[in-house]
C-alpha cells in the first residue's frame, strides 16, 4: 500500500539545492559576454523631464548605450506605469537605463549624466489631495476613468470642518459607493455605537530578493531570467511587454525569493533588461539593490478612514458605516474595495454603507500585498470590535462567535457567496488551544511597569479559484513527472498541489518528479500565484489530469492483459487487475507505443489552445499523458479562515510591547501539508506583527522624499521581534465543493496575526484603541504619559 | 603569496614604512571576466588610480583561489562574480538582511560588508563549502533543515544556515532563546521563524548526537 | 550631476601594521584619507557614493589595536577589539559587565563579530536627512533639514542641540562613559581624554561627532579599576529588537555601601548629539538609597531642560523613565 | 584662482547656493596685511617730501580750549558698536580658520542682537540729536573735498585741501561705507537667526527657499568679509601717531582748540558758545550750516 501523500509532511524536492546554495535565483544566472545595466532614478517626487545630456556618460570608456522612455514607449496621459518614464510621478521613479561592461562603470556614468528637470506640485497625502484647492498627483487631475479621462475630485470645507471636530465627515457622491439594509435606522436601534477615525501605514512588501533580471537574445529569440511569483502568467505578460510569441521567449524562474503580492504576474521593470539586450544585442544582467526596490518593489496602500459600527446588546454587529480615502500611489490600487466587502463578510452587519476613494499620490507605486484590504481592515476593526464587547460587559470571543458568518452568508456589494465556512469552527479550536479563558483572566494585570494585554482577531480572504489545466506524464522509468505551471515563492505548493494527484495514482512520493521554472520544459495554463489560489486551484487541476492519466492506465492495462478498464487498480507504481499486473514504466512504453490520446499526441479539446497545448506538444510521445482542464465547477467564492490570539507585555514607562505567545487557527479545508500550512499562518500572521507593531514609511513633507529606504528604517520584523513559541493548525474540515476539499492560507494569516496585536496592545491599555498603526513605543508612550504624540490623529507617511 | 610580494614590492618603493602596497599586478588571473567589477582600467587613470595589489590569494571553502581583486571589491561580490560562488546571495548589500553571511575563519559576518583584501591570511567557507565535495554528504546543519523542511522562499537560507554553523561552533547546547540571539542577524521575510529556530534546535542535537 | 546610490567608488587602499605607519599615512593624506576599522559605518557612507575618500587606510593588520589586555588594575582595549570579543571576555563580563551588555545590545550578531569597540563609539550619527546626503550644516551645508517644523524627527534629539538636532547612535558610549573610560588618541603624539570628552557637540563642531580629526586616530580604550564590580544598569529602548539604533538608552555605575548609593556615574544616549552624562542626577542620588522619592527627583533633574522637537517629544518621558528605573534598580 | 561661492545639490539634485567661499576670509586678512603696510610704508616716505605744513587758520574769537566733538551718548554707541562688532567677526571667522570654539553662535548672535539695538539706537539719535547731514550728505561739495584729498594723497606737488567741516570726507567716506555692509549683515543676519535657536522666533529652516537661503547666506558671507577689510583699517588709522589727536576724542569726547584750528574750516564746523573748557557741550551748540545748499 502506498503512503498517503494529503496530510504528510515532506521536504520539497527543492529543498536540497536551496540549502547547498545550488538554487539559482535570477541574478545567479551567468551568459558570456554579459553586461550590467543600471537605472538613473528620479530625485524629485513629480517633475518633466526637460533635457537630458547623457554626452559625458557615454564618451566613458565602458559605456555600451542608454535606454530612454522613448525606447520602451512612451508613458500615455494615463495612470499606468512604463518601465522607464519622461514625467517620473514619485521620487525614484526611473527615467533611464545605463549599460556598461561593469557595475561600476554603470554607477559612474549615471553620475556624469546631466539632468534638467522641471518640478511639478506633487501630493503624498490624500487627505492634502481632497482638500479644496489641494494639489493633485497628475497634472490632469487626481482621479481618472477610462471614458472621461482625468478629472479633480475634492471634498468641501464643511467635511473638514467635521474632520476638525473629529467627527466621521460626509462626502458627497464618493467615487465608489454601495450600502446594504438602512443604517442609520439601524444605529438609531444600536445598544452600543462607536465611531473611530482610523489610519493604517503603507508599508513596502520588501522581499528578500530583489527583483533582479538577466536577459538575453538568440536568433530573435528572448530568454530571460526573472524573479517572479507566477511562471506561466508571468511568462505570457512578458511575451506581450516583449511583443513576442509566447512560444519564442523562454522564460526562466526557477526561484523567487518571495514577493508577497509584489511580484505576481512578474512587474514592469523586468522588461528593462531583455529590451536593453534586444538594443545592444549582448546579454544584460540588472541587478537590483535594495534601495531600488524600496522604490519600484510595490507597498501595501494606506487608509485613512472613519468607520462607525452598531452593535445589539447581546454584541452581534448591526450596522457598519466604513469611509475611506485610500493612498494610492501614481498608478492605483483596489485594496479599499476588498476592504469594503471584507468589513460586511467578517462582521455581518445586517446594515452597510460603504464609500471609498483612492487617491493618487507621488509616492512609490502600490500592489497587493498579502490578504490587500483584509489585512488592513481586519487589523483596524477588530479593536473597535473589542470596544462594543467591553462596553456590553460581553467576553470578546462569545462576541467574535456570534458574528462570525455561516455557509449561508451573502456579502459585498454583490451578495456574494461562498463554498464553505468554518470559521466560528477555526475560532473555538484556537481559542481552546490558546486556553482563552485562562488567559482572559490574566488581561490587565500589572507586574512591575508590565500589563499584560490580551488579543485574538479573526480574518478571512480569498483561497482559490478555479478552471486551470494539469498536466502530468508517466515516462518509461516509471516515474511521474508533474508539470507546473504555478511559480515558485516558498509556498511549497509547485509540490504540495501534486499530492492528490500521485495519491490518486497509488504512487509513492519518491515516484513523484516536479519539473517547474522552465517554460522549455513545458508549462500548462496556471494561475497567477497569488490571492492563495494556488493550492485550490491546483490541486484540482492536477486531480482533474490524474484522472485522465488514471483512465488511460486502465484502458492501457485492460487492452494489454483483458479485462475491464475499472477492474483495475493502482498502487505503488503498479496497476494491477484481473489480467494480472503491470508497472507504470510497461504503462509508459505501452502508451507511446498506442499514441493517440495516450501519449499525448492527440489532446482533449477542452484545454488551452494558447497555452496548454503547446506545452503538452513538447511532451508528447514521452510516455503516458494525463492532461485534463478543471472542469468540476463550483458555487460561490473560495475563502478561507484564520483566527489569532496573541498574549502580550506591554511596558507603560517605555511603550515596548513584547509578544509573549501567538496561536493561529485556520480553515482552509483539507491540510495538504501541515508543516507548509503551519509555516504559511505562522509567517502571513508575523507580516501581519510587523504591520502592527513596526513597519513603515516615512516622508519627508518638504521634499517628497521616502526616508525608509533601508532594511533598518522600515523595520520588518526580525527573530527578536517575533515570540519564542508558536503554535499554528487547522480544523482540517474539506471544502465540499473542490474534489481536494482544499484551500488556501497565504492570504487571510496577515490580518489575523495584525489584529491579534493591535487588540492585545489596546487591551493591555484598558480597551484604549490608538487606532492607528504601527503601534511603535512613541506613541504608545505619549498616549500613557497625556503628552502630545508625534503624530496628528490622521497623519499618513510618518514615523 | 600574494601578500608577500607585496610586501616585497613596497619594501623597494617605500623603505620607511613597511604596510601592504603594491602595484597592480600583470599576468592572467582567475576569471577576471565580464562580470560586475571587473577592475580593467576602463574608466581610465582618473577614476582608477590605484596602485594597491590586485591579484590575491584567498582560502575559500579550503581551496587557495588566486584572483584579481580591486581595492574597493567586497567580498559578496568577489564570490558571486568572480569565483562564480552564487550560493551567498545579495540581499540588501547594507549588512542588515544576512543573506550574505559567510564563516571567516569560523565566525558569521555579511560578506557585503567586508573588503576582499581585508581577508589575506584568513579563511572564508560559504554555503558551497558546508556540503561534503567528494561524497555530497551534508553538514549537520543541513542534514537539521532537511529534516524539518525548513525555509519557504528560501533567500535568506543560505546565510541562516552559516549563522547556525557559526553558532553551532560557540555554542553547542543553546536555549531556544540563546538560539534566537544567535541568528537574530539574519531576516525572514516569509517569516519563517519558528521552523527556523526547530531547525536550530535540531541542528544542535544532531552535532551533539555525532 | 545625477545620482546613483549603489557601488564604492574606487579608492586606494593601503594597509598598515603599525600604529606610527597610519598616523603617518593618515597625516599625509588629511581629509582624504578614511579610516576603515570593522567598516560597517563606513560601507554605506561608500555604498551610497556620498563620502569619497582617495584613500582608505585598513588598520585591521595593526597587531597593537586588537586584543584586551589588564593594565593598572583596569582593561585596555585595543581600539580593533571586536564587541563580541568585549561581550565574551572573562573579566569584562565578571567585573565590567555593564560594557559586556552594551555591546550585545549593538545590531546584530555578524556586526558584533566585525564591528570594534573603536568603531562603535566613533560611528556617525543616524539623522537620515545626513545619511541621504542632503546638504545639512552636518555635510557642511547652511541647513537642518531635520529641525524644520514639518520634518521626520522622532528619533532626533532633545538636547544639546545647536542647528544641527541629530543623536550620537552608539550604544557603548554611555556605558564607557559610566565607567569612567579613558579614550586614548595618537596623532602622532599621544593623548589620553575623558570618554566623556571623546564626544563633541555641534556647538564645537557640527561636521565632527568625536574630537578625531583628520591625521588622528583612537588607538586604545582604557578602562580604569574604579568602577569595577559595582551595581550596574543599562537598558536601551528601540523599536527592533535587533538591527536598530536606541530611541533612548541608559548606563549606570553605582558604588554601593550597604544599600546606600556612596558614588555613581549615569549617561544617556539617543536624547543629544552626544552621550549626556548627569553629573547633576548623580550627586542627586549619592548617600541616598534610591527610594522612590529619589528616583521621581533623578527622573525629573535628568530630563531639565529637555526641548522637544515636533516629533519627540516622547524621547522626554522615556529619559525620565529610564533614569529612574535606573536608580530603581539599586533600591 | 579663488572661488567666489560655495554651491551644493539641494535634495532634489537642483545646483543652488550656499554661501560665499570661505578663501575670500583669507584673501580679505592678506588684501588688509598688504593696505596697513603699504600705506606704513608710503606714510614714511612721504613724511620727507616737500610740504607745506598745513596753516593754521586764525581761530574765531571765543573758541573754548576744549572742542566738543563727541557726546557722551555718542562715544557709548561707538564703543558698544565696536565691541559686538569685533565680537561678531571673531566668533565668525575663528571656527572658519578650524579652530575649536564651542558656544560661538551663541555669541555671535547675542552679539548681533546687541549691534542691531545700538545701530537702532544710533540712527534715531544721529536723526534726532546730532548732525545728520553733516555725516549723511553727499553732494558737489562732497565730491570736490574728496577729489582734492585724493589728489593730495597722490601728489607731493598737490596743494592741501581746503579745511573739513566737522566730519571730513575720509571719515564719511567710511561711514557710509559702513553702513551699507553692516546694514546688510545685519538684515540678512537676522534672517539667519530665524533658522537657529533664538528666544525671539520659533526656529524655521524652511523660512525661505534653497536659492533664497543661499542668497541670504552670500550676501552675509560677503558683509562679514568686508568688515574684515573696513574694521582693521579704522583700527589701524586709529591706531596712526597722527590721527591719535582725533581718536582720543572718541575717548574724552573733545579736541583742544590747536587741533580744530589745524584740521577743519571754522566757517563750515562752527563753534560757539563759551562755556569754560572740558564743560560737556551738547552737540546742538555746535552747529554746522549745511554744507550742500
Amino acid at each position: 500500500m502506498a503512503e498517503r501523500l494529503v496530510g504528510a509532511d515532506h521536504a520539497p524536492p527543492d529543498l536540497r539545492a536551496k540549502i547547498t546554495g545550488r538554487a539559482r535565483y535570477a541574478e545567479d544566472f551567468r551568459a558570456p559576454g554579459m553586461v550590467f545595466m543600471k537605472l538613473l532614478l528620479s530625485p524629485m517626487p513629480h517633475c518633466r523631464v526637460r533635457n537630458v545630456d547623457a554626452t559625458r556618460a557615454l564618451a566613458l570608456p565602458g559605456v555600451i548605450d542608454i535606454l530612454r522612455a522613448s525606447d520602451v514607449g512612451e508613458p500615455s496621459d494615463r495612470p499606468s506605469e512604463s518601465m522607464l518614464t519622461d514625467e517620473p510621478l514619485y521620487e525614484g521613479e526611473p527615467i533611464l537605463a545605463i549599460a556598461a561592461v561593469d557595475e561600476e562603470t554603470c554607477a559612474a556614468a549615471i553620475e556624469l549624466i546631466r539632468l534638467d528637470l522641471e518640478p511639478l506640485p506633487f501630493v503624498l497625502d490624500p487627505l492634502e489631495s481632497l482638500r479644496p484647492g489641494g494639489p493633485n498627483a497628475f497634472t490632469g487631475g487626481n482621479q481618472f476613468s477610462g471614458q472621461d479621462g482625468w478629472s479633480e475630485y475634492k471634498w468641501t470645507d464643511a467635511e473638514f470642518a467635521a474632520i476638525e471636530r473629529g467627527e466621521m465627515p460626509d462626502p458627497q457622491d464618493m467615487p465608489t459607493t454601495w450600502s446594504k439594509g438602512d443604517v442609520d435606522a439601524a444605529f438609531a436601534e444600536a445598544a452600543y455605537v462607536v465611531m473611530e477615525p482610523i489610519v493604517h501605514q503603507s508599508l513596502t512588501h520588501h522581499p528578500m530578493e530583489p527583483r533582479s533580471t538577466m536577459a538575453y537574445w538568440e536568433n530573435g529569440r528572448p530568454f530571460v531570467y526573472v524573479s517572479t511569483q507566477s511562471a506561466q502568467r508571468t511568462k505570457m505578460g512578458l511575451a506581450d511587454a516583449l511583443d513576442v510569441d509566447p512560444e519564442d521567449l523562454t522564460f526562466v524562474s526557477e526561484y523567487c525569493g518571495g514577493g508577497f503580492g509584489s511580484k505576481i504576474g512578474g512587474h514592469t521593470h523586468m522588461a528593462l533588461a531583455p529590451a536593453m539586450s534586444r538594443k545592444i544585442g549582448r546579454p544584460v544582467m540588472h541587478r537590483v539593490t535594495r534601495y531600488e526596490e524600496n522604490y519600484i518593489g510595490r507597498a501595501r496602500p494606506g487608509f485613512q478612514s472613519w468607520v462607525k459600527m452598531g452593535f445589539r446588546a447581546d454584541g452581534k454587529c448591526t450596522a457598519i458605516d466604513l469611509l475611506i480615502a485610500q493612498e494610492s500611489g501614481p498608478y492605483g490600487a483596489s485594496d479599499y474595495n476588498s476592504a469594503g466587502s471584507i468589513a460586511d463578510l467578517a462582521f455581518t452587519p445586517e446594515n452597510i454603507r460603504f464609500r471609498g476613494v483612492a487617491m493618487y499620490t507621488n509616492t512609490p507605486p502600490k500592489a497587493a500585498q498579502r490578504g490587500p484590504g483584509g489585512a488592513q481592515i481586519i487589523s483596524m476593526l477588530e479593536p473597535i470590535h473589542d470596544k462594543a464587547a467591553r462596553q456590553l460587559g460581553l467576553d470578546r470571543l462569545q462576541v467574535r462567535l456570534l458574528n462570525a458568518p455561516t455557509a449561508d452568508v451573502g456579502f459585498g456589494p454583490r451578495n456574494g457567496t461562498l463554498t464553505s465556512v468554518f470559521a466560528r469552527e477555526a475560532l473555538a479550536e484556537g481559542a481552546e488551544i490558546f486556553d482563552w479563558e485562562a488567559k482572559q483572566a490574566l488581561s490587565g494585570r500589572r507586574v512591575g511597569s508590565k500589563v499584560t494585554g490580551v488579543g485574538l482577531g479573526l480574518s478571512p480572504y480569498t483561497a482559490g479559484s478555479r478552471g486551470y489545466d494539469g498536466l502530468l506524464v508517466i515516462r518509461p522509468d516509471g516515474r511521474l513527472y508533474a508539470y507546473q505551471g504555478v511559480g515558485n515563492l516558498g509556498t511549497h505548493s509547485i509540490a504540495d498541489t501534486v499530492k492528490p494527484a500521485a495519491q490518486l495514482l497509488g504512487l509513492n512520493w519518491d515516484q513523484v518528479e516536479i519539473v517547474w521554472g522552465d517554460s522549455s520544459r513545458g508549462m500548462p495554463r496556471s494561475s497567477i500565484q497569488a490571492g492563495s489560489q494556488t493550492t485550490h486551484a491546483h490541486s484540482r487541476a492536477n486531480y482533474a489530469a490524474a484522472e485522465d492519466a488514471l483512465r488511460k492506465i486502465r484502458l492501457v492495462a485492460s487492452r494489454q492483459l483483458g479485462g475491464s478498464p475499472n477492474a483495475y487498480q493502482v498502487d505503488n507504481g503498479r496497476v494491477s487487475g484481473p489480467g494480472g499486473s503491470m508497472t507504470f514504466a510497461q504503462v509508459a512504453e505501452r502508451a507511446i507505443a498506442l499514441g493517440g490520446e495516450f501519449d499525448g499526441s492527440t489532446l482533449p479539446s477542452d484545454i488551452s489552445e494558447r497555452e496548454t497545448v503547446p506545452a503538452a506538444q513538447r511532451l508528447a510521445g514521452q510516455g503516458l499523458m494525463g492532461v485534463a482542464a478543471d472542469a468540476y465547477g463550483g458555487n460561490g467564492s473560495i475563502y478561507s479562515w484564520q483566527a489569532g490570539f496573541a498574549l502580550v507585555e506591554l511596558d507603560v514607562e517605555t511603550g515596548m510591547v513584547e509578544i509573549l505567545e501567538y496561536v493561529g487557527w485556520a480553515d482552509c479545508g483539507t491540510v495538504i501539508h501541515p508543516r507548509s500550512l503551519k509555516a504559511q499562518e505562522l509567517g502571513g500572521s508575523i507580516q501581519g506583527m510587523g504591520m502592527a507593531m513596526s513597519q513603515r514609511w516615512v516622508f519627508d513633507p518638504r521634499y517628497g522624499v521616502p526616508f525608509a529606504n533601508r532594511l533598518y528604517t522600515a523595520r520588518p520584523p526580525g527573530f527578536h521581534d517575533v515570540p519564542l513559541e508558536m503554535t499554528a493548525g487547522a480544523v482540517n474540515i474539506p471544502d465540499p465543493q473542490t474534489p481536494v476539499g482544499a484551500k488556501g492560507i497565504g492570504e487571510p494569516s496577515v490580518g489575523a496575526g495584525a489584529a491579534a496585536l493591535t487588540t492585545a496592545i489596546a487591551d493591555a491599555m484598558g480597551g484604549n484603541c490608538l487606532c492607528r498603526t504601527p503601534l511603535t513605543p512613541d506613541i504608545i508612550l505619549a498616549e500613557l504619559e497625556g503628552r502630545p504624540g508625534p503624530w496628528s490623529r490622521l497623519d499618513q507617511h510618518v514615523g | 603569496m600574494a601578500e608577500v610580494e607585496s610586501v616585497g614590492v613596497l619594501e623597494k618603493k617605500y623603505s620607511r614604512r613597511t604596510f601592504i602596497k603594491g602595484v597592480i599586478a600583470t599576468g592572467a588571473t582567475v576569471s577576471a571576466s565580464s562580470y560586475a567589477l571587473r577592475g580593467t582600467s576602463l574608466l581610465g587613470a582618473a577614476t582608477f588610480q590605484t596602485s594597491t595589489e590586485r591579484l590575491i590569494t584567498l582560502n575559500v571553502n579550503g581551496q587557495q583561489r588566486r584572483v584579481d581583486v580591486l581595492p574597493h571589491e567586497t567580498l559578496a561580490m568577489t564570490l558571486r562574480y568572480k569565483l562564480n560562488l552564487t550560493g551567498t546571495k545579495l540581499g540588501c548589500d547594507r549588512a542588515e538582511c544576512g543573506a550574505c553571511t559567510v564563516l571567516i575563519d569560523g565566525v558569521n559576518q555579511y560578506g557585503c560588508s567586508i573588503l576582499t583584501h581585508q581577508l589575506r591570511g584568513r579563511s572564508v567557507v560559504t554555503i558551497e563549502g558546508l556540503e561534503d565535495a567528494d561524497t555530497g554528504e551534508l553538514s549537520v546543519v543541513q542534514e537539521a533543515v532537511m529534516e524539518q523542511g525548513g525555509f519557504q522562499c528560501a533567500f535568506c537560507a543560505p546565510g541562516f544556515i552559516m549563522s547556525m554553523t557559526a553558532m553551532l561552533d560557540t555554542n553547542p547546547n543553546p536555549t531556544r532563546e540563546e538560539a534566537r540571539h544567535a541568528l537574530s542577524g539574519n531576516l525572514c521575510r516569509c517569516a519563517d521563524y519558528d521552523k527556523i529556530l526547530t531547525c536550530a534546535m535540531r541542528a544542535a542535537e544532531l552535532a551533539r548526537s555525532v | 550631476m545625477a545620482t546613483i546610490k549603489d557601488m564604492i567608488p574606487p579608492f586606494d587602499l593601503v594597509q598598515p601594521t603599525s600604529v606610527d605607519d597610519a598616523v603617518a599615512l593618515l597625516r599625509e593624506h588629511g581629509a582624504n584619507a578614511w579610516v576603515l576599522a570593522g567598516g560597517l559605518d563606513t560601507f554605506d557612507w561608500l555604498k551610497d557614493r556620498i563620502k569619497r575618500p582617495g584613500v582608505v587606510v585598513d588598520i585591521g593588520g595593526i597587531q597593537e589595536l586588537h586584543g584586551i589586555r589588564d593594565a593598572q588594575g583596569g582593561l585596555e582595549i585595543g581600539a580593533m577589539a571586536t564587541l563580541t570579543e568585549v561581550i565574551n571576555h572573562q573579566r569584562v563580563r565578571s567585573e565590567y559587565s555593564l560594557l559586556a551588555n552594551a555591546a550585545d545590545h549593538v545590531a546584530t550578531p555578524q556586526i558584533r563579530n566585525q564591528g570594534t569597540l573603536g568603531g562603535n563609539v566613533s560611528q556617525d550619527t543616524r539623522c537620515w536627512y545626513y545619511r541621504s546626503g542632503w546638504p545639512c550644516y552636518r555635510a557642511g551645508g547652511n541647513t537642518c533639514y531635520a529641525s524644520a517644523p514639518v520634518a521626520m524627527n522622532r528619533e532626533h534629539a532633545i538636547m544639546g542641540t545647536s542647528r544641527c538636532v541629530a543623536v550620537n547612535p552608539s550604544d557603548t558610549a554611555p556605558a564607557l562613559i559610566a565607567l569612567d573610560a579613558k579614550m586614548v588618541v595618537q596623532s602622532p603624539r599621544r593623548r589620553t581624554v575623558d570618554a566623556e570628552d571623546y564626544f563633541i557637540g555641534p556647538t564645537t563642531d557640527i561636521t565632527r561627532m568625536t574630537i578625531l580629526k583628520p591625521g588622528d586616530l583612537l588607538t586604545q580604550i582604557h578602562i580604569p579599576a574604579t568602577w569595577a564590580n559595582s551595581s550596574f544598569y543599562y537598558e536601551k529602548v528601540r523599536d527592533r529588537g535587533s538591527w536598530d539604533f536606541q530611541l533612548v538608552s541608559v548606563a549606570a555605575a553605582f558604588r554601593m555601601s550597604g544599600s546606600t548609593i556612596e558614588e555613581a556615574r549615569i549617561a544617556v544616549n539617543g536624547v543629544a548629539p552626544y552621550p549626556v552624562r548627569l553629573e547633576g542626577v548623580e550627586r542627586l542620588v549619592r548617600g541616598t538609597n534610591g527610594d522612590e522619592a529619589t528616583q521621581v527627583a533623578a527622573g525629573d533633574l535628568a530630563i531639565a531642560g529637555a526641548r522637544a522637537l515636533a516629533r519627540n517629544d516622547f524621547k522626554i518621558p522615556m529619559m525620565r523613565n529610564l533614569v529612574r528605573r535606573a536608580v530603581r534598580s539599586v533600591a | 584662482m579663488i572661488e567666489l561661492f560655495r554651491r551644493t545639490q539641494n535634495p532634489w539634485g537642483q545646483d543652488v547656493l550656499i554661501g560665499v567661499s570661505w578663501d575670500l576670509m583669507w584673501t580679505a586678512i592678506v588684501l588688509a596685511a598688504v593696505f596697513l603696510v603699504g600705506h606704513a610704508v608710503w606714510y614714511r616716505w612721504r613724511k620727507f617730501s616737500e610740504h607745506a605744513a598745513a596753516t593754521p587758520a586764525a581761530v574765531p574769537a571765543g573758541v573754548p580750549e576744549r572742542i566738543q566733538r563727541h557726546s557722551l551718548a555718542a562715544r557709548l554707541f561707538h564703543w558698544t558698536m565696536s565691541a559686538s562688532m569685533l565680537a561678531l567677526l571673531f566668533s565668525a571667522f575663528v571656527p572658519i580658520m578650524d579652530l575649536d570654539f564651542a558656544g560661538w553662535l551663541t555669541i555671535h548672535w547675542i552679539a548681533g542682537v546687541v549691534l542691531i539695538a545700538t545701530i537702532v539706537y544710533h540712527i534715531i539719535h544721529a536723526i534726532g540729536w546730532m548732525d545728520f547731514w553733516s555725516m549723511m550728505s553727499v553732494g558737489p561739495k562732497f565730491f570736490k573735498e574728496g577729489f582734492q584729498t585724493v589728489r593730495h594723497v597722490l601728489s607731493s606737488k598737490a596743494p592741501e585741501p581746503e579745511k573739513a567741516g566737522k566730519y571730513p570726507f575720509d571719515h564719511r567716506m567710511y561711514h557710509h561705507a559702513i553702513v551699507v555692509v553692516s546694514l546688510s549683515a545685519v538684515v540678512t543676519g537676522v534672517l539667519m537667526m530665524m533658522r537657529v535657536d533664538t528666544p525671539f522666533f520659533t526656529r524655521n529652516t524652511y523660512l525661505l527657499s534653497d536659492s533664497m537661503t543661499g542668497l541670504v547666506f552670500a550676501i552675509h558671507g560677503f558683509a562679514g568679509v568686508s568688515l574684515i577689510l573696513l574694521i582693521a583699517s579704522h583700527i589701524y588709522f586709529a591706531l596712526r601717531p597722527e590721527k591719535r589727536w582725533i581718536t582720543w576724542s572718541m575717548v574724552r569726547g573733545w579736541i583742544d582748540r590747536e587741533h580744530y584750528a589745524e584740521h577743519f574750516d571754522p566757517a563750515k564746523w562752527v563753534v560757539t558758545g563759551d562755556r569754560e573748557a572740558g564743560g560737556a557741550l551738547a552737540d546742538s551748540s555746535v552747529s554746522a550750516p549745511l554744507e550742500d545748499e
